[in-house]
């Protein structure tokens, strides 16, 4: 079946951040530098043609962008600064709304505007929940402070009824993901038509389950030394936000404590170690992205800010908030929390299934799909050649 | 007959002929043959100490005959007989042998080479012995100037020498000057309107004192050949619009341009059968009318662009015609500018942009809104189609993606076929007509496709344009003004030597068949009735020596190739090989 | 040792000689047993050239030309063509082999053609093998 | 006859003798006729085998250089004739060859075609009027009562005269007009200057077309090969022009266009002009461009009608041309 050419693709791709799209003349420059090519997959150069040809489907069923690394070492080999690395880069940012049914995350990326307007409207919901459900800690001080000085956060804002609204936000995520990461796999997996994948393949990868869930491993492989600074920080910040996630969503009874623990009890310490992750990692991703030292950084989507701005406020306002309650401040407790919270919901629910977020759970599946492909097409060639081997 | 005093010199050529052969053992071998006074082997005899050492030792020795066993007398001939002359020998004492194209760049084995370098030079001693002195003929140039031909290559040689004051016959076969740059619109790389350039260059040409324009001409044959003399003096009938006139000129340049390939010859492109399918000559007309319009009136919303049409394929044109891929990226750029809203689909197979501004005019062009897709020029030619009436378009190219491997259909409201350059149908009668020859691909030859690419093998005549080979607008220009200068420079000379190794009758022995008159190709013989003997006019003669060949009596000699020399030539060659021979021979008995 | 056949070749030296200029310029590779000898044109060849060859011993002759109507003279090949045939209808009636005298086209692009033509005649002729016809030809000269 | 008063110069010693030959020239030497006086007058004739009987033992008696002039006839076919031929030699001051089969072979020199083997094997067992059932051959010894007998050893191939000696001159001719005989020997009783040596007299350098007074013309072109008997000649056009071929323009004149005036074409037996060795070679050449064709196939056939090349173009030379034999 002959695919129909379409010019518009790319000027569509142009608002994910593509654009030096029509600069490149196939040399296979970047396949030759790519680390991650592999004897089936030539990317970036299969995939930049597809861009190029406006082959949707081709697009859409591609892998390969999930596998790319970003090491930035096609970009700064082509001859023709067609910038590859950044192409793959706005492709991700395609597939991430091509994946997600809703059409929200299509809509976030191609308007700015579109997206504050909705983060705003988010906060300001979460006000209003807030104000409802919490009590302003007036009157005599004393009364909202606990034996050992720490302010009673629980009486200002029962864990119970916070702890109510993180599931109903975590709910809602994780079925979004969920269904987002079945139509990848949909797209990937089923719409491929030249490979095929029995039920039971779908569990043999599990031996090479740790090596799948650790893309960050592939960046060793890069020239570039400063990636491997690059991946751990990467990897202390994305595990630190995993811990405060899984905490304030599901343990929040054991966080959110009126008493206040020497400060190494594991609650502390956890929360400190995990705050501090977040911490360097912002700033570090920060730098980057303003002084553009490395490729990966030197083009920044505003989805890109977008992210880190809120990520930012989410732990500067969680860490003011945690000195507000040891030190014993009420009433600074109860305004933190509240602008803690309306950061922290708008990001949730803006970055983790429509946005930058997302990419943390498409990438580990995406492996996971391209080490299934691979063994498919391993077996297709087992069974070719004995196939030959007979006539 | 005075004593034969023959030197015999074998240069190394560097290594190119020492690494194969074995040069001092052979010119040690040499001395000890009939007549041989002196034999040397040096590193490049055609430098000037190489010809220094000939020039010394043809004083010294008193030598009389000089072998020069080196590269091939088409590289050198010339040269060492200018040293036999400043030695104060006639030039046409000299005998060259081959050992270099023919023998040391062609083997492998070094004694098997060693062997045939040995025959080629024990021939070429064996020849010299019989070699006679000659002497130049001198004649004089006729100031005129015949081209034919009337595109940007003629006009430009014409102006060029006319400018100079001397006499242009401009002959056109068309009605008109201008040829195929007439036709075109926009120029790459700087897309300047080729009208302007071209009207004034023929205006000047049409209103030149020194050039008579003939248009509808052709050439009148006499005795079967239509150009006949040789360089300096030829003369031909032309037939302009009826009437008959008789030219008589010095040089000629040959600038017959080129043929448009017929698309129709590629099934695939249903050039002819679909009306929207039209080739870049059409295209340009298309652009000259002002309006880009398909034939059904629509303005196009999508134009794809197919490169390499007849070229680069062994079924149609094996060669690359040029000029084509630059002419396709200025259809994407005057397109762009005329309807920007259009999808351009610019179907290459490699994009060759050499020259000035050409590769800027690749880069800028994309990056403009259009898509570059590539096909295998070889093999699976896209395939165009006729789309069906609910798509938006017209037609609907399909082919195999070269890059991505995708099998993609490509829709298109009119499709561009970037036609080559091909060689006139006439070529062959045109390069009889002159003397020249052609090569596979039927474009004229070059004397030496690097050193001399204006002149032909035949004095006199010079080939410009694209008929020689495809050429863009400067090539073609530039190589005319160099024919031109080159004309120029022979005219200023004011005279040329005429061939001198004729054909000549013996009248003792000449019986009168007559069989030699028929023979000759330039009408050179005739029979003289009160002597009864035929005569050779060396003004026309060639020197081919068909005759003398065809003479039954041996009374006509050629010169410089007579029965004699050629004769001891092969015994030279067979008696230096023989000894090696015979001895294999025993062995196998 | 194996035999090694000499073939004495008469080349035009418009096409022919110019042809094989050009095998030896882009360094093709041929077997050495061919002797060129260079005539302007192939019209100039005669029987006495062909007939002195073999009975010098060569083993083959090989005459060369440009191709039907490329003559630079125009038609000369052609007057080569016509000799051609009378004598390879004499050759055989000597008992000559017709493989061992051979008349081909070469143009001066054809350097490729030279070199194929050159090999495969040298193998024609060594499966031949020797000529032997300067044994016969000896004689006491008086 | 003012040569009668220097009568005490002694007389010319004149020798005529036959190799392989027919005769005719020795009868072409009696057709001097009257002349003969004006010969005799001058020479005596100390051997001449089919006129005088003089043994082989009295030439080799003779001193060398004691004859003047041997005219040798006929082609060296056998032992017999090579003996005689080196014999004569040594006695003779003039050696001429005289005929066409001294000169170049001629008529006999076709055997040339053909080794001892076939020759005897056809003339003593296969031909048609042969019967020799005991199959008997010619030896070269046979035993006698009166002794051994010997016979000439036949040769593989014919030879002319100076593949065995050296040859003063050469007057072809199958046979030789005998005016220029007579001219050639007055010259020589005279003590005229003699051409050089090893030179053709008795012959003019022009060939015969010169001296043939048929219609001439630049149009040969040969459409079809004929022979004679193939056409009725119109007696005044040139024969090549009616695609008969005609070896006149590679041969001598001096025959005064012997066959040409008996409407036959010139076979050539007076051999081919100065600077020519090979006037079949030569004939060939002429007569394949007046093929009025290029295309190939075309060119074969015409060529076919020529039913024997060699026989034809070389009938009175073969032995004497490039290729003297065909090659077995």
């Amino acid at each position: 079946m002959s695919q129909r050419v379409n010019l518009d693709l790319k000027n569509e791709l142009f608002l994910y951040g593509a654009k030096e799209w029509n600069q490149c003349f196939q040399c296979g420059n970047c396949t030759a530098t790519c680390h991650t090519t592999e004897n089936d997959f030539f990317f970036p150069r299969k995939t930049v043609r597809q861009v190029l040809m406006g082959l949707k489907k081709s697009l859409q069923t591609n892998i390969d962008p999930w596998l790319c690394t970003y090491c930035g070492d096609c970009s700064t080999t082509c001859p023709r600064d067609a910038n590859p690395a950044e192409m793959m880069m706005s492709i991700r940012r395609y597939l991430i709304s091509v994946y997600d049914w809703t059409g929200i995350s299509k809509l976030f990326y191609k308007s700015k505007a579109l997206e504050i307007a909705v983060i705003f409207l988010l906060a300001i919901a979460v006000m209003i929940l807030y104000l409802f459900f919490t009590t302003f800690p007036s009157g005599d001080n004393s009364q909202w402070i606990g034996p050992d000085g720490g302010a009673l956060i629980n009486k200002i804002a029962p864990w119970k009824r916070i702890h109510f609204g993180d599931w109903i936000m975590a709910g809602i995520l994780i079925f979004l993901i969920i269904t987002n990461v079945f139509y990848m796999w949909y797209k990937i997996i089923l719409e491929d038509k030249s490979i095929k994948i029995g039920f039971i393949d779908y569990f043999r990868p599990v031996s090479a389950l740790p090596k799948l869930f650790n893309p960050e491993k592939k960046y060793a492989r890069c020239d570039e030394k400063k990636l491997t600074v690059y991946w751990i920080l990467h990897l202390f910040l994305a595990l630190s936000y995993a811990t405060l996630f899984t905490i304030i969503v599901f343990f929040l009874e054991w966080f959110q404590t009126d008493s206040v623990y020497p400060i190494f009890h594991p609650q502390r310490l956890l929360g400190y170690i995990a705050t501090v992750g977040l911490f360097v990692g912002i700033i570090y991703f920060y730098t980057n992205r303003t002084i553009k030292n490395l490729e990966n950084s030197k083009y920044s989507h505003f989805t890109d800010w977008t992210f880190l701005i809120l990520l930012f406020l989410t732990t500067l306002t969680g860490i003011l908030l945690h000195f507000f309650r040891i030190y014993g401040m009420p009433q600074l407790v109860y305004i933190t929390y509240l602008i803690h919270l309306m950061v922290l919901v708008p990001m949730l629910m803006v970055e983790v299934p429509f946005s930058k977020w997302s990419h943390m759970i498409y990438r580990p599946f995406s492996l996971y799909f391209a080490h299934l492909k691979k063994m498919a097409i391993k077996k297709q060639k087992i069974i070719s050649d004995e196939y030959s081997q007979q006539n | 007959m005075e004593e034969k005093r023959i030197g015999v010199y074998i240069c190394w050529c560097g290594t190119n002929i020492a690494n194969m052969v074995d040069v001092e053992a052979l010119s040690k071998e040499m001395q000890s043959l009939p007549n041989v006074v002196i034999s040397k082997d040096y590193k490049y005899m055609c430098s000037d100490p190489g010809q220094d050492i000939i020039v010394n030792d043809i004083k010294e020795y008193k030598l009389n005959r000089i072998v020069v066993a080196a590269c091939s007398p088409r590289m050198h001939e010339i040269t060492f007989r200018k040293a036999l002359e400043t030695a104060g020998l006639n030039p046409y004492m000299f005998e060259m042998a081959n050992i270099r194209e023919h023998a040391s760049w062609v083997h492998t084995d070094r004694n098997e080479t060693t062997g045939k370098a040995r025959d080629l030079i024990a021939a070429a001693i064996a020849r010299v012995q019989w070699h006679e002195s000659l002497e130049k003929r001198i004649a004089g140039v006729n100031p005129a100037t015949l081209i034919i031909g009337g595109g940007i290559s003629g006009i430009s040689a014409a102006l060029e020498i006319a400018n100079a004051g001397k006499q242009v016959y401009l002959i056109e076969k068309s009605g008109t000057l201008g040829g195929i740059a007439a036709g075109i619109d926009l120029t790459y790389p700087f897309l300047n309107s080729a009208k302007q350039m071209i009207d004034h260059k023929i205006n000047t040409v049409m209103n030149h004192p020194m050039i008579s324009v003939y248009l509808n001409a052709e050439v009148k044959p006499e005795f079967g050949k239509k150009i006949v003399g040789l360089v300096g003096n030829f003369e031909t009938t032309i037939k302009s619009n009826g009437e008959e006139t008789k030219l008589n000129f010095g040089n000629v340049i040959v600038a017959t341009g080129l043929k448009p390939f017929d698309a129709q010859k590629v099934i695939n492109y249903g050039y002819g059968k679909l009306p929207n399918v039209v080739t870049s000559v059409d295209f340009e007309k298309i652009l000259k009318s002002g309006v880009i319009i398909t034939r059904d009136g629509r303005v196009p919303k999508d134009i794809a662009i197919i490169h390499c049409v007849g070229s680069r394929n062994e079924n149609y044109n094996a060669y690359c015609s040029r000029t084509c891929c630059m002419t396709a990226l200025k259809y994407v750029n005057q397109i762009k500018s005329a309807l920007p809203k259009t999808n351009i689909y610019d179907i290459y197979s490699d994009m060759r942009a050499f020259g000035k501004g050409s590769e800027e005019l690749y880069s800028i062009t994309s990056r403009k809104n259009m898509m570059f897709l590539t096909f295998d020029h070889k093999e699976n030619l896209p395939q165009i189609k006729q789309a069906s009436y609910e798509d938006p378009f017209n037609l609907l190219i399909e082919f195999k993606e070269k890059f991505s491997g995708e099998s993609i259909e490509v829709p298109a409201d009119m499709v561009i076929l970037m036609v080559g350059m091909e060689a006139h149908d006439d070529a062959k009668q045109i390069a009889h007509d002159v003397g020249i020859s052609l090569c596979g691909n039927r474009f004229f030859i070059e004397r030496h496709p690097k050193l001399d690419p204006v002149a032909t093998t035949t004095d006199g005549v010079y080939v410009v344009g694209t008929c020689q080979s495809p050429k863009d607008i400067p090539d073609s220009v530039s190589q005319a003004r160099a024919a031109a200068a080159r004309v120029l420079a022979s005219i200023l000379v004011g005279k040329v030597e005429v061939e001198v190794t004729t054909a000549s009758v013996n009248e003792e022995v000449c019986c009168g068949c007559q069989t030699c008159i028929s023979v000759c190709p330039y009408t050179a013989i005739s029979y003289s009735v009160e002597d009864k003997v035929s005569k050779v006019n060396e003004i026309l003669c060639k020197g081919c020596g068909t005759c003398s060949s065809a003479c039954p009596t041996g009374a006509i000699r050629s010169k410089h190739f007579t029965d004699q020399q050629i004769l001891s030539q092969i015994e030279g060659m067979m008696s230096a090989s023989k000894s090696k021979k015979n001895l294999i021979e025993i062995e196998e008995t | 040792m194996q035999f090694q056949p000499v073939i004495v070749s008469f080349l035009c030296n418009w096409c022919s000689y110019t042809g094989a200029d050009l095998a030896g310029t882009s360094r093709m590779k041929y077997a050495s047993n061919i002797r060129i000898i260079r005539v302007m044109c192939s019209g100039r060849i005669e029987p006495t050239f062909v007939l002195t060859a073999f009975k010098e011993g060569a083993d083959g002759v090989l005459i060369c030309g440009c191709h039907p109507g490329d003559c630079h003279y125009h038609e000369g090949n052609y007057k080569c063509l016509r000799r051609f045939h009378l004598l390879q209808k004499y050759i055989q009636q000597m008992g000559i082999h017709p493989d061992r005298l051979r008349l081909e086209w070469i143009s001066a692009s054809e350097g490729k053609q030279f070199v194929e033509l050159a090999d495969e005649i040298t193998e024609t002729i060594s499966k031949l093998g020797p000529a032997r016809i300067n044994k016969y030809m000896e004689v006491a000269k008086y | 006859m003012e040569k009668k008063e220097n009568g005490q110069k002694p007389k010319l010693k004149l020798a005529v003798y036959w190799g392989a030959a027919c005769g005719g020239c020795c009868v072409s030497v009696l057709d001097v006729h009257e002349s003969l006086f004006a010969v005799t007058e001058k020479a005596d004739f100390v051997f001449w085998p089919i006129a005088l009987d003089i043994k082989y033992n009295d030439i080799k008696a003779m001193p060398d250089g004691y004859i003047d002039v041997t005219l040798f006839n006929g082609a060296v076919r056998n032992s017999e004739n090579e003996y005689m031929a080196k014999l004569l030699r040594d006695k003779t001051k003039i050696l001429v060859a005289y005929g066409s089969c001294a000169h170049m072979g001629g008529i006999p020199g076709l055997a040339n075609f053909f080794n001892k083997d076939e020759i005897f094997n056809r003339v003593y067992l296969t031909s048609e009027t042969t019967f020799n059932p005991e199959q008997t051959m010619p030896q070269t010894e046979y035993e006698v009562t009166e002794g051994k007998l010997h016979i000439p050893v036949f040769f593989d191939d014919v030879k002319p005269l100076n593949h065995v000696v050296c040859v003063d001159y050469y007057l072809p001719g199958c046979p030789p007009k005998t005016e220029r005989l007579v001219e050639v020997f007055m010259a020589i009783a005279t003590g005229a200057q003699l051409p050089s040596k090893n030179s053709v007299i008795g012959a003019r350098d022009k060939a015969q077309c010169d001296e043939c007074d048929r219609k001439k013309t630049e149009n040969k072109k040969i459409n079809k090969i004929l022979r004679p008997f193939e056409i009725v000649d119109d007696g005044e056009t040139c024969f090549l022009e009616q695609g008969i071929i005609c070896m006149g323009p590679a041969t001598r004149s001096g025959c005064g266009n012997r066959c040409i005036k008996g409407n036959a074409p010139c076979r050539g037996c007076y051999g081919p002009p100065p600077d020519i060795t090979d006037p079949g070679a030569k004939m060939m050449s002429a007569l394949g461009t007046m093929i009025d064709s290029n295309d190939p196939i075309a060119i074969k056939e015409i060529v076919e009608d020529i039913a024997d090349p060699a026989g034809t173009f070389y009938r009175f030379s073969l032995p004497g041309s490039i290729l003297r034999r065909k090659i077995l």
